[in-house]
């Protein structure tokens, strides 16, 4: 997946030159991750500028580069570190345009990879969605695929609002398909249906995605036929596709990584509860991470959600009556 | 211990007096020449008058509850002033905090959108295209970093523009001025950190805001110069900020200027400057206002009087009143207002809100 | 409420010596609000201390004084500058005991008003209460009247664990009841039955749970009895308590001021929708405020929930069956 | 602009030169006295072998899996080794970041606890009863703010405790450290600032992160001391903060101190560092080791050999494998490894959480 958005931010830099990234070790070194390798030697210091150590900083100058003209992506290294500029980006960038009454649009993209799975240190893991889904002026999107990934970025970067865009980082490496090499684009605000079924519906964005899949995979072998569903679109919420989604079967199972309480997977619980209620034969079943911070990686096994857990809370959906 | 240390790094503040060219009694400092001439300054002193009149006004609409919550100028406007007329609005910017009226007046804000804004109408926030001006910040220091953001931009497409931010003693404080002023040395972007301190935080005294001797000789641990300037001196203002404009201007980089001032009335208009000892330093203060110095010094060459004074009075009056008439006529807010300019096109849920919320009795009320 | 607030906070400093406030302007001025008022007088500049402008620093340098033995109470101007702090709050206050394996408690008390009504400038109304929700490790309660607030205060300055403290600004001077002059606990992981009813139940906290009611007033008028429900603490969530009520009516609304869309609101409602399915009538309704920014004083009416909203949704799950 | 403003607040860097006692050649700089007697020396000479020989065993045992992603002290460990021994374990603090080891074990922290925790294990964050330091931190200067409350809360009850915080040049960059000096200006914090500028956060070098000549140089913007001294002589660094902990003792308030270094190795063991040109510099600092330095400074004075160095070496191994060992005898983690200690209860729905992820597969299994 990590091609995938290369790929991406060298065909929009090649495309518009207004895009510039600003981050942590994303020039000579090419990021933490490699999302930016050979970007610094192809486009330069001027378009791929290495920031100091300060998280608020790249985000409020992102914010300054695109009130000047430019289209500013923003790489945090984690996730849990845009916690430093929570106030830059929830009270500032998702702001900017409403503040201005239109005057300055926040078109800044923010890149930060998220996730368990892949035995970080602590506050590398964790995965804080819920809490910029709560910021109106925000976009929030979570890819799920290398195809996904590069069709959405490519998206975001020509959004005209500011776009969190949360990459799963364990699909940097994990996460492998053919890509088309050319640029395009995807409905990010819709909800994508993975796979068809009647049966019960899975509900998952970014790696929960794959494991939403392996769990279908699991049920088939049990004769259940299993709705996936890919949010995408975290803020906003595709509300009339995710109720179509959950309306097909009428039992509904949201996955994610974060907590269960006020994770996201509370609000699309919610939704479904309050707005497909005549339609649900069972109560919506959430298969979340635990009421606990994200552990250190020996126990990060226990931690995340796995195939066992989806395919038990389908079950209790389908004996539900 | 054998080893003992001599200071490496000691404060210069001690060595330093805060630049003054124009002294309170309206005279030049032995030797200074007048940076500005008198048609300038004599604008410059209308921009002053205008921006005290505006929180005359203010205030006693608040108190009629006809005007919001704000921080008046009153004690600050040389400050203000002399820096905001030594840019060129045609092509720099203003980054204000939320007490530089006359800034965002000298750059093109119409003063009605001021008015608005204080009254709460979600309108209050449009800045005209082509005034070159960010939204007042209301989060302390948040501004600084797109300031610095926004000057870089603008370097990197080529342009000469300059970006003059405001902030105040306890916004220094923040985590996010280190980080701007870190980042700004860093990438030498063309901007000017011009930090009122005039003497207050609320209720919190510089004092204890920082046991830094002076705050402008944090520069050098960015990476650039810092000059403390007597703030209520507007040639000194300005001599100041002109000399960091040029600077910025021809790519060298950032500075930090420190103006020291003292705001004359409460923090805002739901102080009570009493109860923290404000008014104990206060009076040594109004002797030095700026803008009688200004008076003076323009008096003493003939070119003010009590006539003109009226004659200016009565133009601000005017302005005044125009701008409160064009706020009026603006129809008050609307659900509607609640959801534009969230995003670019209102999202699903926001759609569906609205509808709702049109259909609300508060709604139908207006405000 | 504003008395009763500085009456838990005199009272504890007076019972306990390790009792210190720390934040901007709580010294001579006695807060912006007064909650302080008198405090650094009696008290001393030792424990009563104006903290410089930065809600970081005071939020860290509180754990600091946690870990040092001393019994930290921050107040923070206004909840929306909590962003400015929460890294600190979110990654290390929250983290410490977890992180240090029981070795650091982080008694920290957080305190911060927040909520509209009172024409208050740009983002001092923002109701983020959602996002610390979703903490592990922080406990987020909000009290919703004078006498509440002081037994809350008193309970939360004697727990263990850290605890953001939401105080309902428009309750600070509006809100007027007889408060017991000695100190007092309550069980504030409990929810609070305001009132019984049998027809409908209402779920609220901090200020909104005055709003409902006074809707349950006016639904009684309509022959409606209302069950209200305040859930008093946020985080953790006192499930069984919440289900119990939702259970007596099989009909809910939960109300808050915050945008809908990831609200607290969207827990309780899965909560309810998922755990008390069976014994639904209706769907849950959420009474909100709308997926926009708190707006400038002057449209603040039209954006907070009223009496009218929470009744039409009341009357709404009535309708149902 | 006719007003020419001569620097106020020139940096001083250049005047300075960074504080040395012992060269590299083991050579006591002229007029220089040892700080350390012989048998202070040899331990601290152990400590820093010790922290080397954890490196290089921890660095094979990630390449086996057999170890997390850790940041070896190599090439710091003077820096940190002379700051730590200055401090007296039984009434100061250690508060770290993540590259301090050594600083760790001089506190009291069993090395098997530092094993654990690398090895993933949630029990390895348990820092025993008694041991003054606080867990790794991971969010970069998160700690310095805790490391002043600390200090601040430890004065306000009377203790003449003196809080030492690490943190790196990165670190510098972040809000927090800002903040944290200036609270601790404003409180006289008996905190002391160690700045370990090892020349890169990560593959970013030291010139990048700042524009400031020295960091230490931002000192007096707190109202506080700063000293820049080698970081790879022992003594320059025992001696300087050895100074600090005095002045903080008898509450004459923080300092910053910046130790230039260099780190031997990788950021982590996840970094590839030939990508970032760090090697481009590095064997003029490995000519500076601080390890050798000590032993040829030892050597001169008949205080260490190559007998010596074996012995020592053996009783290092044997440490190693104990504490590995001991590591090893700890079982794996289990399902209530996620809640213990989140709250000081569990909260209901933790119970419940618990008691499903305990039947699960996964947790069946143990890690
Ligand atoms: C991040 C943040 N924290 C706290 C506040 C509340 N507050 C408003 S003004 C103010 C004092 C600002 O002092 P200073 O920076 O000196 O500016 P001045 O008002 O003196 O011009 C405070 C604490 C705020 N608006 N934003
Ligand atoms: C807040 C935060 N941002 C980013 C990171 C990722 N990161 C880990 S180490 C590091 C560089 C730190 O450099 P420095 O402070 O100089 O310490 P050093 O590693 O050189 O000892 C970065 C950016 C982090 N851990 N925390
Ligand atoms: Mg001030
Ligand atoms: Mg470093």
């Amino acid at each position: 997946m990590i091609e995938a958005i290369r790929d991406a931010l060298r065909g929009e830099m090649t495309a518009d030159e207004r895009v510039v990234l600003v981050g942590q070790d994303i020039g000579r070194f090419g990021g933490v991750f490699r999302a930016t390798d050979g970007l610094h030697a192809e486009f330069g210091e001027r378009r791929v500028f290495d920031m100091p150590l300060a998280e608020g900083a790249i985000i409020g100058s992102a914010l300054g580069l695109a009130i000047s003209g430019l289209r500013p992506v923003a790489e945090i290294q984690f996730l849990g570190f845009t916690h430093q500029a929570f106030h830059q980006i929830v009270s500032q960038v998702a702001r900017m345009r409403y503040r201005s009454q239109g005057r300055f649009p926040a078109s800044v993209v923010i890149r930060a990879p998220f996730g368990g799975g892949v035995k970080t240190p602590e506050l590398h893991a964790d995965a804080i969605e819920s809490q910029y889904a709560h910021v109106p002026g925000l976009k929030v999107v979570a890819p799920s695929s290398p195809r996904e990934a590069k069709g959405m970025l490519l998206t975001a970067m020509r959004d005209p609002d500011p776009v969190l865009f949360c990459e799963p980082l364990r699909g940097y490496r994990l996460m492998k398909e053919d890509v088309p090499s050319e640029s395009y684009t995807l409905d990010i605000d819709k909800v994508r249906i993975v796979r068809e079924g009647t049966d019960v519906t899975l509900i998952a964005w970014s790696a929960a995605v794959d494991l939403a899949s392996r769990a279908a995979d699991a049920l088939l072998s049990e004769g259940v036929r299993a709705h996936v569903v890919d949010l995408r679109s975290i803020a906003p919420l595709d509300v009339d596709g995710l109720i179509a989604a959950a309306e097909r079967t009428g039992r509904c199972v949201v996955i994610h990584e974060a907590p269960l309480t006020a994770g996201f997977g509370a609000e699309v619980a919610a939704t479904i509860s309050c707005e497909a209620f005549y339609a649900l034969q069972a109560p919506v079943e959430r298969v979340t991470g635990p009421d606990a911070p994200f552990p250190l990686a020996g126990a990060e096994q226990i931690y995340l959600p796995d195939v066992s857990q989806v395919v038990a809370a389908a079950r209790r959906t389908l004996a539900a009556s | 211990m054998s080893v003992s240390l001599t200071p490496q790094f000691p404060s210069l503040a001690q060595r330093i007096t805060p630049l003054q060219l124009l002294r309170p009694d309206g005279t030049l400092v032995g030797g200074a020449e007048a940076p500005l001439d008198d048609v300038r300054l004599q604008d410059a002193l209308r921009l002053m008058m205008l921006s005290r009149a505006v929180d005359d006004k203010g205030v006693s609409l608040q108190r009629q509850g006809r005007f919001g919550t704000f921080s008046t100028v009153k004690g600050q406007e040389a400050s203000v002033v002399g820096s905001a007329v030594a840019l060129d609005p045609s092509r720099d910017w203003v980054v204000p905090q939320y007490r530089e009226l006359p800034a965002l007046l000298r750059q093109g804000l119409p003063l009605e959108h001021f008015i608005l804004y204080y009254q709460g109408h979600p309108a209050g926030g449009r800045i005209p295209e082509g005034v070159r001006l960010l939204p007042i910040q209301i989060s302390i220091a948040a501004q600084l970093p797109h300031a610095v953001g926004l000057a870089w931009g603008l370097a990197l497409q080529g342009s000469d523009a300059v970006v003059l931010a405001y902030f105040g003693d306890g916004a220094s404080s923040e985590g996010d001025f280190h980080e701007a002023c870190n980042l700004a040395g860093v990438v030498r972007a063309p901007v000017i950190f011009f930090l009122q301190n005039n003497g207050w935080a609320i209720s919190t005294p510089r004092s204890r805001q920082s046991s830094a001797r002076t705050l402008a000789e944090r520069a050098p641990g960015y990476g650039f110069d810092g000059v403390v300037v007597d703030g209520n001196d507007l040639f000194a203002v300005y001599a100041a900020t002109s000399q960091a404009v040029e600077r910025a201007r021809a790519g060298r980089g950032p500075t930090l200027i420190e103006s020291q001032t003292y705001r004359f009335g409460a923090h805002n208009t739901a102080d009570d400057p009493t109860r923290y000892g404000h008014g104990d330093t206060l009076s040594g203060w109004i002797e030095r206002d700026p803008v009688t110095r200004v008076q003076r010094y323009l008096a003493a060459r003939g070119q003010w009087s009590d006539e003109i004074e009226v004659q200016v009075r009565h133009g601000i009056a005017a302005t005044i009143d125009g701008a409160l008439a064009a706020a009026r006529s603006v129809p008050p807010p609307a659900a509607a207002d609640l959801f534009t300019h969230t995003y670019a096109e209102l999202t699903p849920r926001q759609v569906r809100q609205l509808r709702q919320l049109s259909t609300t009795p508060a709604a139908a009320e207006g405000r």
